[in-house]
């Protein structure tokens, strides 16, 4: 019999803190810590979409739009008004929450397909404005941004900061930074799904007249849940958009939007842990396809459908699953 | 100026003809299998690309486009017999994710194979355009609609006179029930599937002479057509037709009288307001859940 | 005021077709109030428009004297009306113990901040929320399934799992839909003994049921609905003697398989 | 949970394993390239690969670069900015390559140079817009000419033939937008009027609607499409079935065979400015351009089967250039080939001549445009 502590997700955060941790013993050069720090970061966005879709049971196929929004926020607030990145981040986050909660109202009384699309639409306009007003955005050729500056320290992917008697690299610091921030967010994951607020966002999902009769006030709960996967992937695609230092709108694309719902779909609806390894994959998978050249996309599409087709509640929760079928 | 109506009118129905044909071909997909088939554009695809490459290897024109509807339907039954059939337990999110890995690999097959130019295909009339009301129209714009109105015709006349028709209808309406009836419920998919692929591939023959084609037009129709299906109220054929007429004419009315900049941002305003006061769309059941 | 439901000339059409009609009842409180009729007699769908699932055509509900018509459901919950469903809405996304808590919605917090920062005190609200749901599912016999998946329950144990639930909000009415209905008989004697033991905590239950037995046992009053219509109203021994209803209950059609109440 | 992660952390481990084979060989000059061979800018992707590999090709059967193997290694950024990041790192941080030639939209372009600049390596980038080159960054050097030269040339054009109102249709991709900006900027300045000024989503397949708009506009005396890949074709189309008369101008962006094609004898009678490359048949046999265009069309088009593009030619000289550079500097050292690239005069290239300094990155003037017409069919030096 296992305590009850190895048995509760934390446990399962204890273990992904001591992989993030030991992965600068694996990586062999800054490009892998560069991938690394993308995972992270796009598995921040996943967490917290996978609040909304897997957990509440609400598709968004815009999500991508709330990222963009994060990076582009934070673009123009340090290069145009001059305000430092960290501020600059929350200020970004509370407008996107805000612009969430503002469209969240009227669409997610929406069901099903014709919840799809709204969001859809609303990742599409987004895009459409992103490109079109390029006094303020720099249009399609994109946007510059400085580097990150915490405490009036600034984090530059290039720089080297002294630290402790080591001498860490810009890029292995911004790794460290992106990994603290998936724990993080894994955490604040983790302590909603176990909370009343998780219990009636999962409720949304099982039966939502359940939901209902049982006091949960399922439309403000929607959008609750709704502003709170924004807000996540604002902060993520802030942070992005200063490590790379330069964005463009097709970080708001819908091909982007449906990256991220594949992340979350493909790792495991509903699961925290699943949806972190859904993003490894999306992140690493372009990088060994590149052998395939020409057949890039079908080898992936191929990828794509049978892991669906055979795995269709994700990768995490079949193998779990069928493992603990075989423990039996 | 009412010759200026006239041609974002004519700009207009003609791009509604086409979202309308796509948008049939995801209701119909819809009604068999509640699956919605983001892989829809990619029938447009195979049916243009397919025509362009038999041509060049040689084909006669008629030949080279019941060839490629022939690829299309194919492609469709292949779709449903690899990938939706054996996904039976998978949820909403996970079909539409299996679609659209399929639509990936499609497209993928189509650049390796058939190449990533765009090509165009003649037109099906010697003369170009004719003037009415002062406006331009083209010939190719009177096939398409033409074409669009024999299609939607052949379809109201499948479901409501045939037996395989009526078959399909029933499937949709309650599997379990078409099966008891003797209904053999997954031949009706795969024809539902093939049917909706070819329905997709005559609108990428017909349209290519006005629009090109190549390997990636699908994405772009694709998403109009779903569009057009949900505004119009998912599984509602009348639906299709009238939301791919109301985006198409939005579309060339944005354009011609509010900003181009903003054409397609507009029809998608348009649309949350639609679904705002409409949820289930313009012509949706609004059945009352059964608790 | 002794009703603590009062339904006012109700009625809900769906496309021309009445399912209640000018439908008129009071629930005193404390009593156990059993609804009965055939199938297709609308007795879920009162209990939808009574729950605020549907919007009724014309006519009102009133709670504890309140007029609570078309009210939603959440908020019915807060003034202390709860149900389950003859189509079981359990969440089988979540374990047995998580659905009960669920149902303690309204007497906890909720607050996004707190959920995230997992506060000692929401903290502590849920570990006594835990056990007193706990407590629940043994009251109601089910129990054994605590952390179970709902997912892995059997039917039997899942309609218990819906009253535990309903019963967490602390209700003071609670609306069963056939709760017997799929159980055997031990099961259903079970279930009398719950619905007894609800009474006399003073809950006033109303109960849509088929089987007769269990309706004439347990109840204090009896409503009779056909059509969409009353028939009669009363104690189960007027209405086992009323002639109107042996008449609907006896020539009612081959789908009638109640038994006669006897 | 316990072996899940560890299945996790076998498998994190696995990946990052796959990826640290590139062990690199003294003896090999490594190009590394990011392109859009794929994705929506594939047409401009897609000949700038093929030129790479079929020149690289032709470097090594003539021995190789400073007796060295020259070896391309190329990723495709499928036309998205943040994968081109992510391919130029890893050819940075993994491959270790010697120089970069790449970047075939401005975005992607744009999206490398942060992590360029610091690795401190040439980029040669074969996107066009102005920021890319202007102010001038230290390791990036650019072979289009600017959009900017583009517009001007096309303006001065409509000015000599006495226009100065006119019409502009743009579409709302990065060439497009860019294109719009800089012809507004620059019709201003020449004192040309933007009557009318449309714009259309890059895959739209109508724009019957904005060519309406221009056409009844008051005093539009010609019609400027900036843009490229298969729009201008369908704008092309339209405006002939419309039955506009207006003089009409395409950008740069479709100087290729595979326009005229698309658009068929609707283009007959456009003007735009373009490479001596595009009228290598009839170019004259003085020209300084005469041998390296023909030369180059008749290699490509052999090897190909297909006909020749502008954009193959930015890779072309692009390549041309490194190559010299490295000869020049003696060796791959960074530092050198970068002072190399920077001090290259007269370098007669398909797209120009090429006179580079530590001012200009860029190095065209802007009459390597020529102005073409199209007359039967076929592109011919505009009279």
């Amino acid at each position: 019999m296992k305590t009850p502590f190895l048995r509760s997700p934390y446990a399962g955060l204890l273990l992904l803190a001591l992989v993030l941790a030991l992965m600068p013993f694996l990586v062999r050069n800054d490009f892998h810590y560069d991938l690394l720090t993308k995972i992270c970061l796009t598995a921040t966005v996943a967490v917290g979409l996978n609040l909304l879709v897997g957990y509440a049971g609400q598709v968004s196929l815009g999500h991508a739009a709330f990222y963009a929004g994060g990076a582009y926020a934070s673009a123009i607030l340090t290069s145009q008004y001059q305000i430092t990145p960290l501020p600059a981040m929350l200020i970004a986050a509370a407008g996107v929450g805000v612009i969430a909660w503002l469209v969240g109202r009227p669409i997610l009384h929406l069901k099903g397909h014709y919840l799809s699309m709204a969001t859809l639409g609303l990742g599409v306009i987004a895009a459409i404005v992103l490109n079109n007003e390029d006094q303020l955005t720099g249009g399609p050729d994109g946007i510059g941004l400085p580097p990150l500056s915490l405490l009036g320290h600034e984090l530059s992917v290039f720089g080297e900061y002294p630290f402790a008697g080591l001498t860490l690299t810009g890029v292995e610091l911004w790794y460290l930074l992106a990994a603290a921030v998936l724990l993080l967010a894994v955490l604040l994951a983790l302590n909603i799904i176990d909370s009343p607020l998780g219990r009636a966002l999962r409720a949304l999902h099982g039966s939502e007249i359940a939901a209902q009769v049982a006091g949960v006030d399922t439309a403000r709960f929607k959008l609750r849940v709704f502003v709170i996967s924004a807000v996540y992937a604002s902060v993520a695609g802030s942070l992005y958009g200063h490590y790379s230092g330069f964005i463009t709108p097709g970080i708001a694309s819908f091909e982007h939007s449906i990256e991220l719902i594949t992340i979350v779909v493909l790792g495991g609806m509903a699961s925290t842990f699943g949806v972190i390894i859904g993003a490894v994959i999306l992140v690493l998978i372009p990088q060994f396809l590149t052998d395939f050249q020409e057949l890039e996309m079908v080898v992936f599409g191929a990828i794509l459908m049978a892991v669906m087709i055979f795995l269709p509640r994700g990768l995490l929760p079949t193998l779990l699953s069928r493992f603990q079928r075989g423990a039996r | 100026m009412l010759s200026e109506f006239f041609q974002f009118t004519f700009s207009g129905v003609t791009l509604g003809a086409i979202y309308a044909l796509v948008a049939l071909g995801f209701t119909l997909i819809y009604n068999a299998s509640h699956v919605i088939n983001f892989a829809q554009g990619e029938f447009l695809m195979i049916g243009g690309m397919g025509t362009v490459v038999l041509l060049e290897a040689g084909a006669p024109l008629p030949l080279a486009m019941l060839g490629a509807l022939l690829l299309a339907g194919v492609a469709g039954v292949v779709l449903y017999k690899l990938a939706i059939a054996p996904a039976k337990k998978a949820n909403v999110v996970t079909l539409i994710i299996i679609t659209i890995g399929a639509s990936i690999f499609l497209r993928g097959l189509a650049q390796f194979f058939w190449g990533k130019q765009y090509h165009a295909l003649p037109r099906f009339s010697a003369t170009e355009s004719i003037s009415v009301g002062g406006a331009t129209l083209l010939t190719q714009s009177l096939w398409v609609l033409g074409i669009a109105v024999v299609l939607v015709v052949a379809l109201a006349l499948f479901f409501n006179r045939s037996r395989l028709g009526k078959a399909i209808l029933a499937t949709s309406m309650n599997k379990d029930a078409a099966r008891l009836a003797g209904i053999k419920t997954q031949t009706i998919l795969t024809l539902a599937f093939g049917i909706s692929a070819l329905l997709g591939a005559v609108a990428g023959v017909i349209v290519a002479p006005i629009t090109f084609t190549a390997y990636d037009v699908g994405i772009m129709l694709g998403l109009k057509g779903f569009v057009a299906a949900a505004i119009g109220g998912l599984g509602s054929s009348t639906g299709a037709i009238v939301g791919g007429l109301l985006l198409g004419l939005s579309e060339a009315y944005t354009a011609g009288y509010i900003s181009s900049d903003y054409k397609d941002a507009v029809p998608f305003v348009i649309i949350l307001a639609i679904l705002f006061f409409l949820p289930n769309g313009l012509f949706g059941s609004r059945a009352v859940e059964r608790v | 005021m002794s009703a603590l439901l009062s339904v006012n000339a109700l009625s809900k059409e769906f496309g021309g077709v009445h399912a209640i009609e000018d439908l008129s009842f009071e629930v005193a409180r404390g009593d156990v109030h059993a609804i009965i009729g055939p199938n297709g007699a609308g007795k879920t769908t009162l209990f939808n428009l009574v729950t605020g699932l549907y919007q009724p055509s014309a006519g009102g509900v009133r709670l504890n004297g309140q007029d609570i018509t078309g009210r939603q459901p959440h908020k019915l919950c807060e003034m202390g009306m709860a149900r389950t469903f003859q189509n079981l809405q359990i969440c089988m996304n979540m374990s047995a113990v998580e659905n009960v808590m669920l149902g303690r919605h309204r007497h906890l917090g909720s607050g996004a901040l707190s959920a995230m920062l997992r506060l000692p005190g929401q903290r502590r609200a849920d570990r006594a929320c835990r056990q007193q749901c706990r407590e629940l599912m043994e009251f109601v016999g089910c129990g054994a399934y605590l952390e179970h998946a709902a997912s892995a329950m059997p039917y039997g144990a899942l309609k218990r799992l819906e009253i535990a639930r309903a019963l967490a909000a602390e209700p003071d009415i609670l609306l069963l839909d056939e709760p017997a209905a799929g159980l055997n008989a031990t099961e259903t004697g079970a279930l009398r003994d719950v619905i007894q033991r609800i009474a006399e905590k003073g809950i006033t239950v109303v109960l849509v049921e088929h089987d007769m037995k269990l309706v004439m046992s347990v109840s204090d009053r009896l409503l009779v609905i056909s059509y969409g219509r009353k028939l009669a109203e009363g104690t189960p021994s007027e209405i086992r003697e009323h002639p109107e209803v042996i008449a609907a209950y006896l020539g009612g059609g081959a789908n009638n398989k109640q038994e006669v109440p006897a | 949970m316990k072996r899940i992660v560890k299945h996790f952390s076998s498998a994190a481990l696995l990946c990052l394993c796959a990826f640290t084979g590139a062990a690199q060989a003294a003896d090999t000059i490594r190009i590394g390239s990011f392109l859009s061979v794929t994705g929506p800018a594939a047409f401009l992707g897609d000949p700038e690969l093929k030129t790479l590999e079929l020149y690289i090709e032709q470097l090594n059967d003539n021995g190789g670069l400073l007796g060295k193997k020259v070896e391309l290694v190329h990723y495709d950024d499928a036309g998205d900015a943040s994968k081109a990041r992510t391919f130029v790192t890893r050819l940075l941080r993994q491959d270790k390559v010697d120089l970069i030639i790449g970047g075939s939209t401005t975005g992607a372009t744009m999206a490398a140079v942060p992590v360029i600049e610091q690795a401190k390596i040439p980029f040669i980038s074969l996107a066009g817009a102005e920021t890319i080159s202007t102010p001038v960054k230290k390791w990036v050097f650019k072979m289009p000419q600017s959009d900017r030269q583009a517009a001007r040339r096309v303006l001065t054009d409509m000015k000599e033939r006495g226009f100065s109102k006119i019409g502009l249709i743009s579409g709302t991709g990065g060439f497009g937008a860019s294109g719009r900006n800089v012809t507004l900027e620059e019709a201003n300045k020449m004192g040309i009027d933007v009557v009318a000024d449309e714009t259309y989503n890059p895959k739209d397949t109508d724009v019957t609607a904005q060519l309406t708009r221009i056409r009844n506009t008051d005093g539009v005396q010609a019609v400027l499409n900036f843009d490229f890949g298969q729009g201008p074709a369908i704008v092309t189309k339209n405006y002939k079935q419309l039955g506009i008369e207006l003089p009409f101008y395409q950008s740069h962006g479709v100087a290729s065979d595979s326009f005229l094609k698309l658009a068929g004898d609707s283009a007959e009678g456009l003007r735009l400015p373009a490479t001596a490359l595009l009228v290598a048949n009839t170019i004259a046999d003085s020209d300084p351009q005469h041998d390296v265009v023909t030369h180059y069309k008749k290699a490509y088009e052999e090897r190909y089967q297909g006909s020749v593009s502008t954009f193959g030619g930015y890779a072309y000289d692009g390549l041309q250039l490194a190559v010299r550079a490295v000869k020049k500097a003696g060796s791959t050292d960074p530092a050198k080939v970068r002072d190399a690239l920077e001090s290259i005069q007269g370098y007669v290239g398909v797209t120009g001549t090429y006179n580079l300094s530590a001012q200009d990155h860029m190095g065209l003037s802007y009459d390597s445009f020529r102005i073409l017409e199209v007359k039967d069919g076929h592109w011919a030096l505009a009279q």
